[in-house]
């Protein structure tokens, strides 16, 4: 994090002044280790400084770190807003003061310019059809998260859930969050419970380990951040289950994608995150510029995610390398 | 008083040298930002402080920052409560989180550092529990209670001075007064120094004891209210982790020594001041975030190394002379 | 006065302790306006009698009378409130503070809590002033010596106002002018009313101050004294239950060869002052001078523990560096420190581990304990030492001060050495130990030991030495021979700089 | 030992109960995972009770952990050390760690809970910077080494030691000796107890103290190393997080008094088994997880009190006796 585009001696021979611009994360994670290479592209393709910021302590670092921004003069941030819902009132104040955009989570009520990103909920849905795919004759499942308090992986969840009970498809607004102390019995497929993590690696792992002791049918498992599925991965190898758990993903760690091309992950949903980063960079620029954005009238920019299996993990992964420089 | 010289001598060259690198840095936005973070971490120094003077610890803080900012949230919007008796709930709970750790310490003997690290993780459980482990915040209401967190008195020159900075300030003349001019705060010194002293002079030493600790928590419970309001948010797994490691370096930073019986306010006040303005002023000169860790530590290293240094040669010199 | 009007009676006081019974069915009276000193060897259960008199123990069972009416101590505040004062035997102060905060502590004039400071010190001021003790009552508590804060504890009881005085060995860190002044401060207090309870191993101070001396023994009564009958032989009879027989009065042998020099020595305390001296094997020499004068420092110097800023020390047959107490033990030196419990065992480790603390390093195979040298060395020692235990596995927490001293000093025998060092060796320790420690003295001596010890007791200096070396201020003031020794000698050399070395 | 035989005894409880409510806590999968999480949390609370028992305390071991963790990634992916130098700079790295906080605080006399959370606080910045920040691991590589932590030896009827619990084994054995039957120990023991009085016999008590830093942050390095190894992953910012309040609990747990001069190595790793017995027991009974934290605060606070009432019982026993 806090990497600055090297933008010096590419040839800017305008006397514009450098257009600052700031690229704000909720966290730190391999994730956001993406975006931030798509944001420095996007820096040097469209020619301004950009920061990227990575709060290590949640909410309250977060607002810190836009709160400096501004006193610096920046004149764009792109934020992924913690808590979106009760952060829209700070983040409007922070969109009074300059270009304001919000990127992989959004903040409706903030007065961003736009949101740049794609329907968690949906992405939950892509993975519920990948376990339907896995198994088609249903089965129990059990999800991983890090932290079930933060929006995008209650929104993974709930798509998760509503797909494999073959729910009606919600939008955002009318999503029920359904609480995690009973499982979740559908017609095939039983959610049998989430277990959160804390970030911790080691929690993430005995955590996969503890749940094929406690549930001696489990047929797959569903790893809602990027870490999850790899650290499954480590546990249901040890337990030589990897020919008979179904693993499903989010994101696009290393671990995963080797997962994939090995054929025990059935698939990932990737976000696009370099999107993310190059995208948020090209919008703040033209709205510095007051050129042509391309936001929409909904204001909302998708990034379509992606459906990473088997058939096309080799072509996205050696992209991917590419654009994080090594390829 | 030298002490406290040394590290005010090292506050003001962090702001000097932060402001030539980049005049922002004295912007009225940022110097308002700066003192509202400066006044919600300063309560919880000052809470920490008293336990460290009478030879104690708290761990517990983050937690019952969480604790009490899950609490308001959800009493104030799925119980219903009035903002009175919300505040005074979680005031309350703080006060018997106190109670319990000044007990468990002084009765049954037990070690302020294991009761309070006990305390971090059973109140993180219980904000969880309290919130279904989700995030909650205020939405758009209660705009007028967040006043006390986002409120500011305006100053000449496009100025101004957070509420949460005169609420620290308040809190730091009251702890003043109570550990310079009262029966308690003498104890509470002689105490952290000597406490058969105490115990030998018939003073309810384990009183002074207990009451430390429901200090230092009631400030918890304050800061937890007063943090909610700013963020408008409480994420019940990581709101205020490690903030008592910031209060507890503040309030060493500042002068207190963890063998008990030493600690002033405006020390406290000042260590506060620099660990807040090393963090903004590492953001705003473009430091690389993850050096932040690696500055605050050394900056706290230095502050008490040469506190220790100069000890050593003033009595070296006392010697001589 | 009347003589017969009994002020405080206690009556069959019994306390138990984890393992000890500190107090057994033990009675005592105190009259008005009397000195009542109470005796006993070390661990008789002297001090534990007076902390249930002050409210911090409470008795198993017995009676405590205050003038005829029968009253339960529960607490310090409740026995302070019924006008009892106890001075501890050691100190309790919080040396972050100043003076006046210390003795008025608990105390304090106050409005809803709130400290008038101003009062307190005039109130400082006039106390100093009356027990004529000449420190500025803004003093920070750490600035002060031992032998002054001593004196701010015994006016800090002084100051609650009380009726009882007990004074827990008050004289043990004062010099012979300080206790004299202390003396004159008791009898004062009694002319004005108070009673006062006084504990001292020093037998000489009791004839001086006491009306009455009651005896304990292995935590029973063991018989009282009244004024006239109050001398050494009947006092040593009570407590130790047979005549005394100790090395006090040793007929020197000629002295060896040097075993230590000491070269303008100078220590950190006082870097103004450079001091030369030598000690013989076979030579007991004793080290005089006022509290603070600067000989701790000296033998901590030597020792490693405190290095000197300059200055040459020499040990025979040995050429290493001598920078700390590592190098001192190969040197063949050996330091009983003044501070027995801080500095000289621990507490919660047992007698055979600590009887094998300095030595061990000698005995170890390839940085493994030696058990079996640590048994031999054990037994060994206790059998030298005459420490009285049944097991050497118990802690020495649970020995008597006597015992834990002999401990100390056992440690060093078991190093060999060449040199043995002794900081007040006998402070705090009751007759019985004391002739003990003199016996092995003498006889360490008798062996080639060259022994150097300091002491605040006079009497002790006075009998024991060979030779006695006075400071005065961190200088060495004057050396005395035998025959050059006596009070008179050591005194104007302690006191007075200006004196010819 | 009577303390041991009580924690002992709620060991054996945890176990009971679980396996009555849930008997695949005894099934062979579930025994291996568990006996590997005791293993490699066991490692660090034997190097951290040394520290306890000198009467000191290292708050950094999780940053270490983290900062070993990442320097062995990286050496070997990055920067092609052969696994003998990899496995080497990194536990000399712990090595120099272990010897700045021994010399931070026997030299300039700085207090351990200061020192090491600047340690804290430094080499997770550095472990952060080691990485550009980014979660790195061996991808399929290195399965050889890897087999240190993920290997066992197996036992009939399906059940196998992990070779981490053996690891941890060995090392207690030789803490055992070290702690009782050296030299080293002894004077640690002691030092404990008194340093005073230690240094007064001759003893250089700076050294003592300096190996048990050097002790603990080796033993960090070690378990950095080994959880790598396991999980294939380290993340800067996060891995080890919190793991020096584990270790510290589990010593105290064990009956390592902070006070110093006491603790049992046995009673260590009674005290980690019990922790990590509880975190699986939860799951696999169905608890949810965020009261994983209150739980295992309650057991350590029963675990401490227990220790304390008992010993006032006993001692009250005597007295009548
Ligand atoms: N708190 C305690 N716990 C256990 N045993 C104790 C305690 N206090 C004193 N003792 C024991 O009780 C006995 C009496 O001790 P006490 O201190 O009253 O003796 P003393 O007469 O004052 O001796 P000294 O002359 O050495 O001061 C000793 O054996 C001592 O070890
Ligand atoms: N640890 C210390 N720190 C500061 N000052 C000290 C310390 N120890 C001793 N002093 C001071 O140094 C001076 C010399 O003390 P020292 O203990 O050497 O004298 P002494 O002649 O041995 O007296 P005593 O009879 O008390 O043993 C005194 O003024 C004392 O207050
Ligand atoms: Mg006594
Ligand atoms: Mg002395």
């Amino acid at each position: 994090g806090g990497s600055e585009s090297d933008t010096a001696g590419n040839g800017d021979t305008s006397t514009e002044k450098r257009i600052k611009v700031a690229y704000v994360t909720n966290g730190i994670d391999p994730f956001w280790n993406i975006a931030e290479a798509g944001a420095l592209a996007g820096a040097k393709e469209f020619n301004v400084d950009c920061e990227v910021l990575m709060p290590p302590n949640g909410l309250a670092d977060q607002q810190r770190m836009i709160e400096t921004l501004l006193a610096n003069g920046i004149q764009g941030v792109a934020v992924s807003p913690i808590d979106a819902e009760s952060q829209a009132s700070f983040l409007k104040k922070v969109a009074g003061m300059t270009n304001m955009i919000t990127q992989d989570s959004d903040a409706p009520g903030s007065d961003r310019l736009c949101f740049i990103g794609m329907n968690n909920y949906t992405a939950g849905r892509q993975a519920g059809e990948l376990i339907k795919k896995a198994l088609p004759d249903g089965g129990e499942i059990v999800i991983f998260v890090g932290r079930l308090e933060q929006l995008n992986a209650q929104q993974r969840r709930q798509g998760v859930i509503d797909e494999l009970m073959d729910r009606p498809v919600a939008t955002l607004e009318t999503m029920q969050v359904e609480q995690n102390d009973t499982p979740i019995v559908g017609e095939k497929f039983t959610v049998l419970t989430t277990l959160t993590d804390g970030f911790d690696r080691p929690k993430a792992k005995a955590n996969a380990e503890n749940a094929m002791v406690t549930y001696e049918n489990l047929d797959a498992m569903v790893g809602l951040f990027a870490y999850n599925i790899p650290s499954c991965i480590e546990a249901v190898k040890s337990a030589n289950r990897l020919n008979d758990i179904k693993l499903i993903s989010f994101d696009e760690a290393d671990g995963t994608l080797q997962g994939i091309t090995d054929g025990y992950v059935q698939g990932t949903i990737s976000q696009q995150p370099f999107e993310y980063g190059r995208l948020s960079v090209k919008v703040m620029a033209a709205l510095v510029r007051g050129e042509e954005t391309g936001i929409p009238e909904n204001k909302f920019i998708e990034v379509q995610s992606k459906v990473v299996e088997k058939e096309n993990v080799e072509e996205f992964w050696t992209e991917l390398k590419k654009l994080k420089g090594q390829g | 008083m030298k002490k406290i010289l040394g590290i005010f001598i090292l506050l003001v060259s962090i702001c000097v040298i932060t402001t030539i690198m980049n005049p922002n840095f004295l912007n009225p936005f940022n110097v308002h930002n700066t003192l509202r973070w400066i006044g919600l971490f300063g309560v919880i120094g000052i809470g920490v402080s008293f336990v460290i003077i009478s030879s104690g610890i708290d761990l517990s803080i983050g937690s019952v920052i969480a604790l009490t900012g899950a609490l308001l949230v959800q009493l104030l919007t799925a119980y219903n409560f009035s903002v009175p008796m919300a505040l005074f709930t979680c005031m309350g709970l703080s006060l018997v989180i106190g109670v319990v750790h000044g007990l468990l310490i002084t009765k049954l003997k037990l070690k302020p550092f294991i009761v309070t690290l006990c305390g971090l993780l059973i109140y993180r459980s219980l904000a969880r529990l309290a919130t279904d482990d989700q995030s909650i915040g205020f939405g758009n209401e209660y705009e007028g209670l967040r006043v006390l967190a986002l409120g500011s008195v305006p100053l000449p020159g496009g100025y101004s001075i957070p509420f949460p900075f005169i609420i620290f300030l308040v809190l730091s003349i009251i702890a003043m007064i109570l550990l310079n001019k009262t029966l308690y705060g003498r104890y509470l010194l002689a105490l952290g120094r000597n406490e058969e002293a105490v115990r030998f002079s018939g003073i309810n030493a384990d009183r002074i004891v207990l009451i430390s600790y429901v200090i230092c928590s009631l400030m918890g419970g304050l800061a937890g209210i007063l943090f909610t309001l700013d963020l408008n948010s409480v994420q019940p797994a990581s709101s205020g982790n490690f903030y008592e490691l910031y209060a507890i370096a503040a309030a060493v930073l500042g002068g207190c020594s963890l063998r008990g019986g030493e600690g002033s306010i405006i020390g406290v006040m000042i260590g506060t001041a620099i660990l807040r303005v090393l963090t903004n002023s590492i953001t705003l000169l473009h430091i690389p975030d993850y050096l932040e860790f690696a500055i605050i530590g050394i900056v706290i290293l230095i502050g008490v190394s040469t506190d220790e240094v100069v000890r050593k040669y003033v009595s070296s010199k006392k010697v001589k002379a | 006065m009347s003589e017969s009007s009994v002020l405080l009676r206690a009556t069959g006081l019994t306390k138990q302790f984890p393992g000890t019974l500190a107090l057994d069915n033990v009675s005592m009276e105190l009259h008005q306006q009397e000195i009542l000193a109470v005796m006993g060897e070390n661990g008789a259960g002297k001090s534990t009698f007076m902390k249930i008199l002050a409210g911090i123990y409470q008795a198993d069972s017995g009676t405590i009378e205050l003038e005829g009416q029968g009253i339960t101590l529960n607490s310090i505040r409740n026995a302070q409130d019924h006008g009892i004062a106890l001075i501890h035997q050691e100190l309790n102060l919080a040396d972050n503070l100043d003076v006046t905060a210390n003795l008025f502590l608990g105390q304090e004039d106050h409005a809803w809590g709130w400290i008038n400071q101003s009062s307190l010190y005039l109130k400082a001021i006039d106390l100093l002033k009356r027990l004529n003790i000449d420190i500025d009552p803004t003093t920070r508590v750490s600035d002060l010596s031992i032998g002054q804060q001593q004196l701010i504890e015994i006016a800090k009881a002084i100051a609650i106002d009380a009726r009882i005085l007990i004074m827990d060995e008050p004289t043990s860190s004062l010099t012979q002018h300080e206790t004299e002044h202390l003396f004159t401060v008791i009898n004062d207090l009694r002319e004005r009313g108070m009673s006062i309870i006084y504990i001292s191993h020093r037998l000489n101070e009791v004839v001086e101050i006491a009306d009455r001396v009651v005896v304990l023994k292995d935590g029973q009564n063991a018989g009282d004294l009244p004024k006239d009958e109050i001398n050494h032989d009947n006092m040593i009879r009570l407590m130790v239950g047979r005549e005394m027989d100790d090395a006090r009065h040793r007929s020197p042998l000629p002295p060896g060869e040097v075993i230590l020099e000491i070269n303008d020595l100078v220590t950190p305390a006082h870097p103004n002052h450079a001091n030369s001296f030598k000690v013989c094997a076979g030579e007991v020499v004793g080290m005089a001078g006022l509290v603070g004068a600067g000989r701790t420092e000296v033998l901590e110097s030597i020792f490693g523990v405190t290095p000197a800023l300059s200055g040459s020390i020499s040990i025979i047959d040995y050429d290493g560096p001598l920078h700390n107490a590592n190098q001192a033990i190969d040197a063949g030196i050996g330091l009983v420190p003044e501070d027995r419990k801080l500095q000289g065992i621990i507490l919660e480790m047992s007698i055979r581990d600590n009887l094998s603390l300095a030595s061990m390093r000698d005995h170890q195979k390839n940085g493994f304990l030696n058990f079996p040298y640590e048994i031999e060395n054990s037994a060994e020692q206790i059998k030298a030492m005459s420490i009285a235990t049944p097991d050497d596995t118990k802690e020495v927490q649970l020995l008597s001060g006597g015992n834990q001293q002999k401990v100390v000093i056992g440690k060093w025998l078991a190093t060999h050495p060449k040199l043995l060092l002794l900081d007040e060796p006998t402070r705090g320790i009751d007759v019985g130990a004391k002739g003990e420690i003199y016996t092995l003295i003498d006889k360490l001596a008798k062996q080639g030991v060259a022994i150097l010890f300091v002491s605040s007791d006079m009497e002790e200096v006075l009998s024991l030495s060979d030779r006695v070396i006075v400071m005065h201020e961190g200088q060495i003031t004057g050396k005395l021979t035998k025959s050059e020794l006596s009070e008179e000698a050591v005194m104007r050399l302690a006191t007075n700089a200006t004196a010819t070395v």
